[in-house]
């Protein structure tokens, strides 16, 4: 863990809500390793109500350009200000924290499921995955067209199947009645969304005793172990998403109980 | 027991001290308060345990941690070459508790002190309510002083209407220290849901939003008692810091900060360095509740 | 006495509400608690008085006012018409004082109620004193209901072990109402010069920064009373004024906000509005006390 | 007295603590009529540690151009904000607030005398005795020649005389000292700097019976007359400098008891 000043090298705006952020590090020292799941803290300055710092998902990486991604919704004060940086402006983040995903070490068919921005994650993941000669399924969803965001860039590590609600992009609905989870058979699955989405993700590898890795978003305050405020409650007791997780198997989790 | 400098970590804010060895070295700091400590393992409050609040947030963890045994046993000899002093937070819900936690760690020669926590808002029995009278923070006091050799230091609750009045009733039952102060009882409420943001409805309030409140309260104890005070609440910057000494505060801790900002103290600890040499002050001693009135 | 609307706004924060008629409607307000008022007229003390902190400000105004006999002879005939309630705050430092002052008031046909200042924390006598115990506040209050038949609100002290036992006694002693809280008793340094930021040394915190602290209280009084509570503590918004009102509140008071939007009472009135139409909820008193837990 | 959403026309960098902000009402509201001495409040957003509203003196007025000036030092988070306004930014500020300085009915010779950020209000008080026909001497003091700011502004409006610590411009020392002090007499002297500059102009003009008026920086929380936290200690006991002042007779001050 590291506590770096980084530079906003492009911030674009992928739609009325979501910014894709490209930040290295100000002082051009090399990024520690990161791994697919971890995330970011960052300090969010200049704002009025915001104290602590924002729990961020790291999107990728481009080690060529010593460059993190940051996928941004903005919902609230902190990270609207994070969506408003200025190219050249100055964030103040801890990198990386928590776990990472597992990547298998077998071969076999991935999915990879996400909602809302909770997609940030997986195209880090499927990026890692395809390195390692691992093609897999994107299944991703949203309200609606714009909010499946980074298309292209997911369809360069694998298939990509989507859904919306209002039927505008993919399939009508919601990503579990997607119909490639009836017609293909997935060895692992990975998570990341909304908690409903993931808790019905869940259910459907529990059912089918598929492997399955889900991503939290549990509020956090420090981000690193110190405060002991994000936990979740599992098989195991209490533990901290920031540093547990925020990656857990499903059948460490209680939602199925 | 002597620090290095008046600059120490909160507990419940600062893990084991393993926690920041990323971000700072530990032996800038004049102490480090680990997490509070109980007999038996907790698994402290159901999520969600946090809310954040105008500059400030407010917890309920409830004390989870492994118990004093498993602290014994694989977390002291993690930290007791740690080149500053390590401070054990000692929690309980009932009298015995206290003296059998803390005689468990009498023996270890790398724990200068201990800290009694008789103020925590976050459990259902004990905690807190030890802190809001003289007569039971009186007598956890003296029972634990009976089995304790160590520097002992009583940190006492904010939620009170005279905090000299307890800060004097452990003093005569032979503290060595009162630190002060622990969070203050606080709730929020999702408006939308209706639904209070804790899972145990209330909790505890840190952060600057309390600073104005503590530093009255330690410049209030300071002239009440005799015994070095260990002044918090809201501490982010050596500005802080020196305000806190000025009201009377020997040493103080850093909490909630060190959250946003994990070299928070050393930086804390760079700053007073800073002051004391632009004033001229030979020693942070002198300035220990050199507040100038009128 | 029915209000329009559960949004008043708090003593010493309004001045008569004179000051504010360039800024807003008043009569869009459920009521108006007047400046602190005294038997005498009082300076207050001496400036610095106010110093600004993490999301809120200490102040030392002092109950400052013009005395009773000048507001019922020149600020009364000013304030009568206002279309909203207009309730007099009345402070003082012995119990003699308060009935006096409360006298005075009794003949007046446009204040409908008084709310009594038992919590003042910046003045050397009496004030915060008699909210601080059971004892003496309900002595006031018994000497003033016994006076008074208009509406008694008692507004209580914040600076206490338990606020509910306070509730508790001077809702024995008559009152019809208690609004909370007053200030929080706060201090602040300039750490260059070493000197307190205000004159008194020690002011009363008000702002956000409290917001938790008092929600959790009225929460509290809430459920230990059974006489109508008004909250006020760090409102800003319509969504803090929804908090207070589902911990408790049948009617909140905006303080400190007012100095930075003073329309912020008429926008909350607004909000409040459109909160019950989103959740289809026929009248505010349906939300109060309503959060759910579990 | 209005709270007004203002847009801001220009920002100009006078020196390295210096900006000179020209607003203009955002919906190009006519502005209330403002006197000279006046003051407006505004409110800092995006500062994580400003919390009250910030009061700044009226600079200037252009009718012409429905535009107020404000002069704004950087002296802490609050003023540093204003000073980084982008142009086209809003500031939400209430208007005009305060008394103002007497505008003599009688001819005679004005002294307008202003130290630092002070001589802020002195530039609409000279154009306005300008406007009535009335001829004024300026005498500004600063730390250097960079601290005394607009001054060709001041010279359209009068004669300016200025002193600096370090000799840069202007006699060297303070401007108590001037020269012009000793040679001319004046009938009103109006002030406005630093306290122990406007005392010490104080007892100058008391000493010698000369009208005098000055224009406190009391700590403010509301600016309108609300909270009492402003309070200066005068001759008629504690009164409000939002309301009563900023601008005092000294004869009504306690500075020289
Ligand atoms: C490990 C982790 C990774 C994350 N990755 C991303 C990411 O890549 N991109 C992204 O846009 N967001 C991500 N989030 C969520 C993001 O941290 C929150 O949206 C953000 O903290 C909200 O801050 P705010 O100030 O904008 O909103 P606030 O004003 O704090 O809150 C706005 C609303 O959002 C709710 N909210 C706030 N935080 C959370 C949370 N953690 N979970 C659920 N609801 C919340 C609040 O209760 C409130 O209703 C992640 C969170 C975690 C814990
Ligand atoms: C009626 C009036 C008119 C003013 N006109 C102007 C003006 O035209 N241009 C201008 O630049 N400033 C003016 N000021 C002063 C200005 O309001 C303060 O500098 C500002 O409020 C400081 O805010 P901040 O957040 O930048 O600094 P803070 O962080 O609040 O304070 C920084 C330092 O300045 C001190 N300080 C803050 N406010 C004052 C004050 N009012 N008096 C003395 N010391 C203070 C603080 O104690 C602290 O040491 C005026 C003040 C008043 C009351
Ligand atoms: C998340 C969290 C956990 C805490 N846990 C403890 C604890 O276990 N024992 C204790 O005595 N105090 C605990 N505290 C209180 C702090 O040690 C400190 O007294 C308080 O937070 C005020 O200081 P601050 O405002 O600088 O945080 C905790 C505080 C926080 C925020
Ligand atoms: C400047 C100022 C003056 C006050 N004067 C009085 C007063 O005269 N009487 C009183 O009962 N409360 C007084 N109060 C307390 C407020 O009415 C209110 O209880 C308190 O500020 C908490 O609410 P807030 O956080 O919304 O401001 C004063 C508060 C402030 C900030
Ligand atoms: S957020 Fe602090 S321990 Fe996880
Ligand atoms: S600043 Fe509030 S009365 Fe003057």
């Amino acid at each position: 863990m590291k506590q770096l000043d980084f530079t906003v090298r492009s911030n674009e705006k992928l739609n009325d809500q979501n910014h894709l952020l490209k930040v290295v590090p100000s002082d051009n020292e090399q990024l520690p390793e990161m791994l697919p799941g971890q995330f970011v803290q960052i300090l969010v300055e200049n704002a009025q109500h915001t104290f602590l710092r924002r729990p961020i998902s790291i999107n990728n990486i481009v080690p060529e350009r010593n460059e993190i991604w940051l996928l941004v919704q903005s919902v609230g004060e902190g990270t609207q200000k994070i969506c408003e940086m200025a190219v050249e402006g100055r964030l103040n983040m801890l990198v990386p924290l928590g776990n990472s995903f597992t990547i298998p070490s077998s071969r076999g068919s991935y999915l990879l499921v996400g909602g809302g921005v909770g997609t940030a994650p997986l195209l880090f993941l499927g990026k890692k995955l395809h390195e390692r000669g691992i093609a897999c399924d994107f299944l991703l969803g949203g309200a609606s067209e714009q909010n499946i965001l980074q298309r292209s860039d997911f369809t360069n590590y694998g298939t990509l199947y989507c859904t919306t609600e209002d039927g505008s992009l993919g399939e009508k609905g919601y990503v579990t009645h997607h119909s490639v989870l009836q017609h293909k058979k997935y060895d692992f699955i990975f998570t990341c969304g909304p908690k409903p989405m993931m808790v019905a993700v869940a259910r459907y590898a529990h059912e089918r005793g598929i492997r399955c890795e889900a991503s939290l978003e549990n509020l956090m305050a420090c981000g690193f172990g110190a405060c002991l405020c994000c936990v979740e409650k599992t098989t195991r007791g209490n533990v901290c998403a920031c540093t547990e997780g925020p990656v857990f198997d499903i059948n460490e989790l209680t939602w199925l109980d | 027991m002597q620090l290095r400098n008046p600059v120490m970590t909160a507990s419940g804010t600062f893990g084991y001290g393993t926690e920041y060895t990323d971000f700072m070295d530990l032996g800038r700091l004049g102490g480090i308060f680990v997490k509070g400590t109980t007999l038996e393992p907790r698994q402290g409050n159901d999520y969600p345990r946090m809310a954040e609040t105008p500059s400030g947030m407010l917890n309920a963890v409830g004390l989870q941690n492994k118990g004093v045994d498993y602290f014994v046993e694989h977390l002291y000899p993690l930290i007791k070459d740690y080149d500053t002093h390590m401070i054990v937070n000692v929690s309980g819900s009932t009298v015995e508790d206290y003296v059998a936690c803390t005689e468990k760690l009498v023996g270890l020669e790398k724990i200068p002190a201990i800290e009694l926590n008789i103020s925590c808002p976050n459990v259902k029995e004990g905690g807190m309510a030890f802190g809001t009278s003289c007569a039971s923070a009186a007598q956890v006091t003296r029972a634990v002083r009976n089995v304790y050799p160590g520097t002992l230091i009583v940190k006492l609750s904010p939620n009170v209407t005279d905090i000299t009045e307890i800060a004097r009733s452990v003093e005569a039952e032979g503290a060595d220290s009162v630190s002060l102060v622990n969070t203050f009882l606080g709730m929020a409420i999702d408006a939308e849901s209706r639904r209070p943001k804790l899972s145990t409805v209330t909790g505890g309030l840190s952060g600057p939003c309390i600073k104005p409140i503590a530093l009255r309260m330690v410049w209030q104890v300071f002239h009440a008692v005799k015994i070095p005070v260990i002044g918090m609440g809201g501490i982010c910057n050596w500005e802080d810091a020196i305000e806190f000494i000025l009201a009377g505060a020997t040493a103080i801790q850093v909490g909630t900060y060190n959250f946003i900002d994990p070299s928070a103290s050393v930086k804390i600890v760079e700053g007073i360095e800073e002051y004391l040499l632009r004033h001229n002050i030979a020693s942070v001693t002198d300035l220990v509740g050199a507040m100038e009135m009128g």
